[in-house]
């Protein structure tokens, strides 16, 4: 199947691939890899296709509309991968988002007891919501709190100005508007969960069973990990793809995109994705199901990837590291 | 030129007899009209000889055969008229024409339409009006028109002058009498509703009266080629002076029956004195 | 009985065949996604399971949808018998109404919850909105076509303003506004999947789209199957009140 | 008991004129027939005096004023009736009692409108019925037991007896008869539109005859209390049947002018050889 | 002009009247969140910048509105004729339009992405069902209510099915299909809201959905502006259409 050596020059068997994404979190590898020609000197096509809701984006990936999702989060896929459908995890995009809870600044938040007998707004199935579940399952605080559910982000800010709840936790990129609505941050769930596991990259088992899709997949990783290596020491090139992509402003952006709370990641990371999977057995997200999860995660092209890419590029510490970091997290 | 024929012909809307015992045969080409007490029944008859309300396959016969629905075969003009308030009114006249004679063109339908019209005494300006548009006595002859236009062998009509000055309406008698009389032996058979006993005099070549619902026929008359009166000897003739006295008498009394059957119910019902305008009058 | 079974045999036959046909495109060809479409006797098992939920669910959407409901009845019928018997304010509103007609209710939830004081009266506010819509286009339009022969007779008759409103106008537009009103419901149903996707913690659209997050589309199938059954019946009580007003118009 | 006058009175339908020149001045108390050809204008005529078309201030007052809209004052029977079809017809006098007598209980409302429906030759069991489910001449009484029942003083009735038999009409022409003579003094006003020239010499004290449109007034006659028709009178008293013959012909001749103008008009056009209808015939 | 402003100066002195109550709520006086209300003037100057922008998705968004809304008003005019003449039929199915008119349109993405072979297919669809339900139930329901003596004279002129269809049971049911197809349409522009949320690159509703994520809300108040501006102007068109298929009705 694939070769290493596609290093530096045009791949004339260009394969083409489907990536479906929500339109609003920055896709920073597909942005990097296109600016710096990764995708064409690999030899791989990307149609992005942009759905705002995870359930159509599921859906779409099942039926074979597109072939690929990116940005859905871990929780989401793998509700989907318990009740039967058949999503691989074969790569990530970020192993932590940046989601804040928000607060009013008068709301005083200490530690995590602070949440007791307080209303939290969450949009369910989110990377946020089942964080922080899993955040308070350990701490013995689920039951005593109140969950308030809610489609989209803006709402949750909004229900917190309003006071219809006391606390709300959110997905990439509200922080300077939450900021605008006079909130103030009052916890980072990473920081009680490290290497939670956000976005995953999914795709069909019976898609992948197909060499040349594999290939595909193959490729798109090698792409973005050369990206994810371009941008180590150039995140403000990032920022400033990031703000025309997405014609945000530049504040915004860089809030997010240079967090220490985003840490932009394509390495699959099975023990985080177990884990999360674990927690949401405990806390109910995840019923009665006899799936394995492990048949559901494929660290194999990854790996190919990262090897080709340390064989093709031998100087390149970057990727040594990832190597590493792939071991320890994937074993 | 359909022949019609009652055979104890009955009907109710719902539960309330409107006709009952009507029995009456009209052979292919005679001019039948109508007479009777507003509320008898008349246009109800009409409506069942159309075949727009269902009767007993035994009791109405047209043409030999059982009506179970209208036809082209039977023109009706309605009492209110019935014409398409989203098209001309000349429009009204050549749709009709169209499904008649599918083969003419748009210019053939509108030259016959308008001659329609103007036989009717109705400008070529009224033409392109719409019916919101149009005086009660224009509505009422575009009417006429489209159901003269199709040409049926058995031709219903409900009042059709009823709206008409007297002018007018006189013209229109003669219009339709030259009408069924150029059918030679292939006249139309003609049912025509009237209020007015001169105009029952002047056109049937039968007439019949319609008594109390639920309603049968109280009268009959039928002219010979000879008797039938004309309008020279409509106010003159004696036997036909007689007749008008009869017809009226008749509808009268029935008139005054109801009145006073009306009146012992109320009276037996709570013994109300006020007497009933119609037992007030003595004679007219 | 046996008279029930005539009277309804084309509804029966009908849904045998709905039911057949799906069950052929399902469990017997497998035609449609098992994920999707899931086979219709598994639906109908989970019935007991969750009927608790699709009761707690239907009282609180029925709470939602009567209070914006008859709200919206009551300001659209009341604002579009207004404009549609001044044809001067007519015009001048009209391109209003469009203009803010047009703006999707689905996108209004962040303004709804920023404006109302709880998140139910942001819910209520968004049905009521979509809902009046309809409303106050039929009223407008019937309204505005009146014959104007009843209007002469009405004010010939000098009628006092509430009268002829109440006995004259509204029954004059009457057939026109409950094909409106009777829309209006169905949208209001169709309005609760936006209004029970905030705050909401039960409800009929809520029950669907929680169990479509988790991913249990038999569940689901089983919110929609009941979703229409209560429409169905709510339908019909709605049909048997405009078979009554309207009864003055029966053809047949 | 309002008089009305009508100075040059103009109107028209968008561009074309109806009415043109119109002067008459009709006192308190007067008994006016409107005769004139279908589509001359007569109800248009009506209409204006009831304030449903606007007229220019100066060319129309009534009781003095100018009318600028339709009051109580003036009650109107409709020719095509004007019956609310979601009310029962019973409910349509109720309602238009309701504004008149606003005192009144629903028990009084209803006895009353009865009673108007009674002498009016209407039946208790029509008092349920929608006007859908009336005859012809039952919806047109019903009309006219609803403008009786207002008891305005000035009353506009557009050929109100046109789709009733001979007999129930002759009933109703003494009914109104009687309830315009028991006003004494008090007299209503009323404007009687009328295809009929005997209706209009038994009932009128004054007759008008519109011309072809634009229509104005070609003939008028008085009469006065000695010279009136009765039903005894009209076919006997020469004076009557002198005036019938010239109202007739009045009419006749205006008919055939308007033909005669349209049938120039079409040869000029066109140099059709087709004869008018209205020219074929040479007398009635 | 001048007679222009003369038409319209009802029309302008409300939009005088709500710009400024709108200045006074914000700018002025503050009382509405700014967050979610921006000043006019700010929102006004972001024209020039997103014009590109808005009129791309006006085009995408209208390909998506007219597709759906010329199928939906083709299917279901039809079909409801057929349904409103049929007494028998319509007792029948009647129950069945209700049910699946009962399932909320916003909860069908994913059949609609997973039974469609392209996004916008499915887009298509999900505004096409909207605007049917609409469509179809007024159709039902002005067929139903038509004048029988209208269908009577039709039959005794004997006409063929597709012209009595087009020359009478349409035209009398016009006026009422009519007020249901311009409901429809405001209903399209709505579902705007679901179909542009998967699968599209740019579009009116879009616009909005994409900023009032990044909260945006200036701009989101343009992409309301110009969608409003829009839909006033099919509007405008489709009620002069509208007028000139119903002069025959017109009484003022
Ligand atoms: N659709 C209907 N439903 C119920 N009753 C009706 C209906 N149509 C007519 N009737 C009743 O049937 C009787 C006969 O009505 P029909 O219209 O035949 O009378 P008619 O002789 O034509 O009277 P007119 O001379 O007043 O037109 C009347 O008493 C009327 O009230
Ligand atoms: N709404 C209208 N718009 C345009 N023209 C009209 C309108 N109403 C009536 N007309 C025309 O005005 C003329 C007078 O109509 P009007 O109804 O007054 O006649 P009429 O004397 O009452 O006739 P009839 O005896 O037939 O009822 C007619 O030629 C008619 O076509
Ligand atoms: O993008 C996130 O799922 O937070
Ligand atoms: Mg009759
Ligand atoms: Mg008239």
């Amino acid at each position: 199947s694939g070769t290493g050596d596609t290093k530096g020059k045009a791949n004339n068997d260009v394969l083409k691939v489907s990536v479906a994404a929500q339109n609003n979190s920055g896709q920073v590898f597909q942005y990097m890899a296109e600016a710096r020609d990764f995708l064409k000197e690999e030899g791989i096509d990307v149609n992005m296709v942009y759905i705002n809701n995870g359930t159509d984006a599921f859906t779409a990936l099942a039926g074979g509309k597109v072939d690929v999702i990116s940005t859905y989060g871990t929780g989401g896929p793998l509700i989907q991968i318990a009740n039967g459908q058949d999503f691989t995890v074969f790569g990530g995009y970020m192993i932590i988002g940046e989601t804040p809870c928000f607060g009013k600044p008068e709301t005083e938040w200490k530690n995590l007891e602070s949440f007791r007998g307080k209303k939290i707004g969450i949009t369910r199935g989110g990377t946020p919501d089942i964080v922080l579940k899993g955040i308070l399952y350990d701490a013995g605080l689920l039951n005593s709190v109140t969950f308030v559910e809610y489609k989209k982000n803006q709402e949750v800010l909004q229900a917190i100005v309003s006071g219809e709840v006391d606390f709300g936790a959110t997905a990439t990129g509200y922080e300077l508007q939450a900021a605008a609505l006079g909130l103030k941050v009052k916890m980072w769930p990473d920081e009680y969960w490290p290497n939670h596991s956000c976005c995953r990259m999914l795709a069909t088992g019976a898609w992948m069973k197909d060499e040349k899709n594999q290939e595909a997949l193959y490729r798109l990783l090698r792409a973005y990990l050369r990206a994810e290596e371009a941008m180590q020491g150039n995140m403000d090139e990032v920022v400033d793809l990031v703000v025309k992509k997405l014609d945000l402003d530049k504040a915004t952006v860089t809030s997010f995109v240079k967090s220490e709370h985003m840490k932009y990641d394509s390495d699959p990371y099975k023990n985080s994705v177990v884990k999360m999977w674990n927690k949401m057995g405990n806390f109910g997200y995840i019923k009665d199901s006899n799936v394995k999860i492990e048949d559901h995660i494929n660290t194999k092209i990854y790996k190919k990837a990262l090897d080709s890419l340390i064989k093709d590029y031998p100087n390149s510490q970057f990727f040594k590291d990832k190597l590493v970091q792939f071991n320890q997290n994937n074993a | 030129m359909l022949e019609v024929s009652m055979d104890n012909l009955q009907f109710g809307y719902g539960k309330e007899l409107v006709l009952s015992g009507v029995n009456y045969k009209a052979k292919a080409g005679d001019f039948v009209c109508l007479l009777g007490q507003s509320g008898c029944g008349k246009s109800t008859l009409l409506r069942l000889i159309a075949g727009l309300e269902k009767s007993n396959p035994t009791q109405l016969m047209v043409g030999g055969k059982h009506v179970d629905g209208p036809s082209l075969d039977r023109g009706m003009v309605f009492q209110d008229y019935g014409l398409f308030p989203w098209m001309t009114a000349g429009d009204n006249i050549c749709i009709a024409l169209k499904q008649k004679y599918k083969d003419w063109d748009k210019h053939k339908t509108k030259e016959v339409a308008l001659e329609w019209a103007r036989n009717l005494g109705l400008d070529e300006d009224l033409f392109d009006k719409y019916p919101m548009n149009l005086s009660g006595g224009q509505k009422q002859r575009f009417a006429t028109a489209r159901a003269f236009a199709i040409d049926a062998p058995l031709l219903l009509m409900d009042e059709p002058f009823g709206a008409l000055d007297a002018v007018t309406k006189a013209l229109l008698q003669d219009t339709v009498l030259e009408l069924w009389q150029n059918g030679k032996e292939k006249r139309k058979t003609i049912f025509f509703v009237t209020h007015s006993v001169d105009e029952a005099l002047l056109l049937a070549t039968d007439i019949l009266v319609l008594g109390q619902a639920p309603s049968k026929i109280i009268y009959t008359h039928s002219f010979t080629e000879e008797t039938k009166p004309t309008r020279g000897t409509l106010f003159t003739d004696p036997a036909v002076l007689d007749l008008r006295n009869r017809l009226t008498q008749i509808i009268y009394d029935e008139i005054n029956e109801k009145a006073l059957r009306v009146k012992q119910q109320k009276a037996a019902d709570k013994s109300s004195e006020k007497t009933s305008f119609f037992n007030r009058k003595k004679a007219m | 009985m046996v008279k029930f079974v005539k009277d309804y045999s084309g509804v029966i036959a009908i849904g045998t065949c709905l039911l057949i046909g799906y069950i052929l495109l399902t469990d017997v060809f497998g035609v449609l996604s098992t994920f999707l479409f899931p086979s219709i006797f598994k639906v109908i098992k989970l019935f007991p399971q969750y009927i608790g939920q699709l009761l707690t669910g239907l009282i609180s959407s029925l709470f939602l949808l009567v209070t914006a409901y008859v709200l919206a009845a009551i300001s659209a019928i009341t604002l579009g018998t207004m404009i549609g018997l001044k044809s001067g304010l007519r015009k001048n509103v009209t391109p209003y109404i469009y203009a803010f007609s047009a703006v999707p209710v689905p996108l209004l939830t962040p303004y709804a919850i920023n404006l109302f004081p709880t998140f139910q009266a942001a819910s209520i506010f968004l049905i009521w909105l979509a809902a009046f819509w309809v409303i106050l286009g039929t009223t407008i339009g019937a309204v505005m076509s009146i014959d104007k022969r009843y209007l002469e007779t009405a004010s010939i008759l000098e009628m006092p303003e509430a009268e002829r409103l109440f006995k004259i106008v509204l029954p004059a537009a009457s057939p026109s506004i409950l094909v409106g009103c009777s829309i209006a419901l169905t949208l209001s149903f169709m309005m609760l999947a936006v209004a029970e996707m905030f705050g909401a913690k039960s409800g009929m659209a809520y029950f669907v789209q929680y169990y479509s997050d988790f991913a249990k589309f038999d569940v689901v199938m089983l919110g929609f199957l009941f979703t229409s059954a209560v429409l169905v019946l709510i339908m019909y009580i709605f049909d048997t009140i405009k078979h009554r007003i309207l009864h003055w118009t029966i053809n047949n």
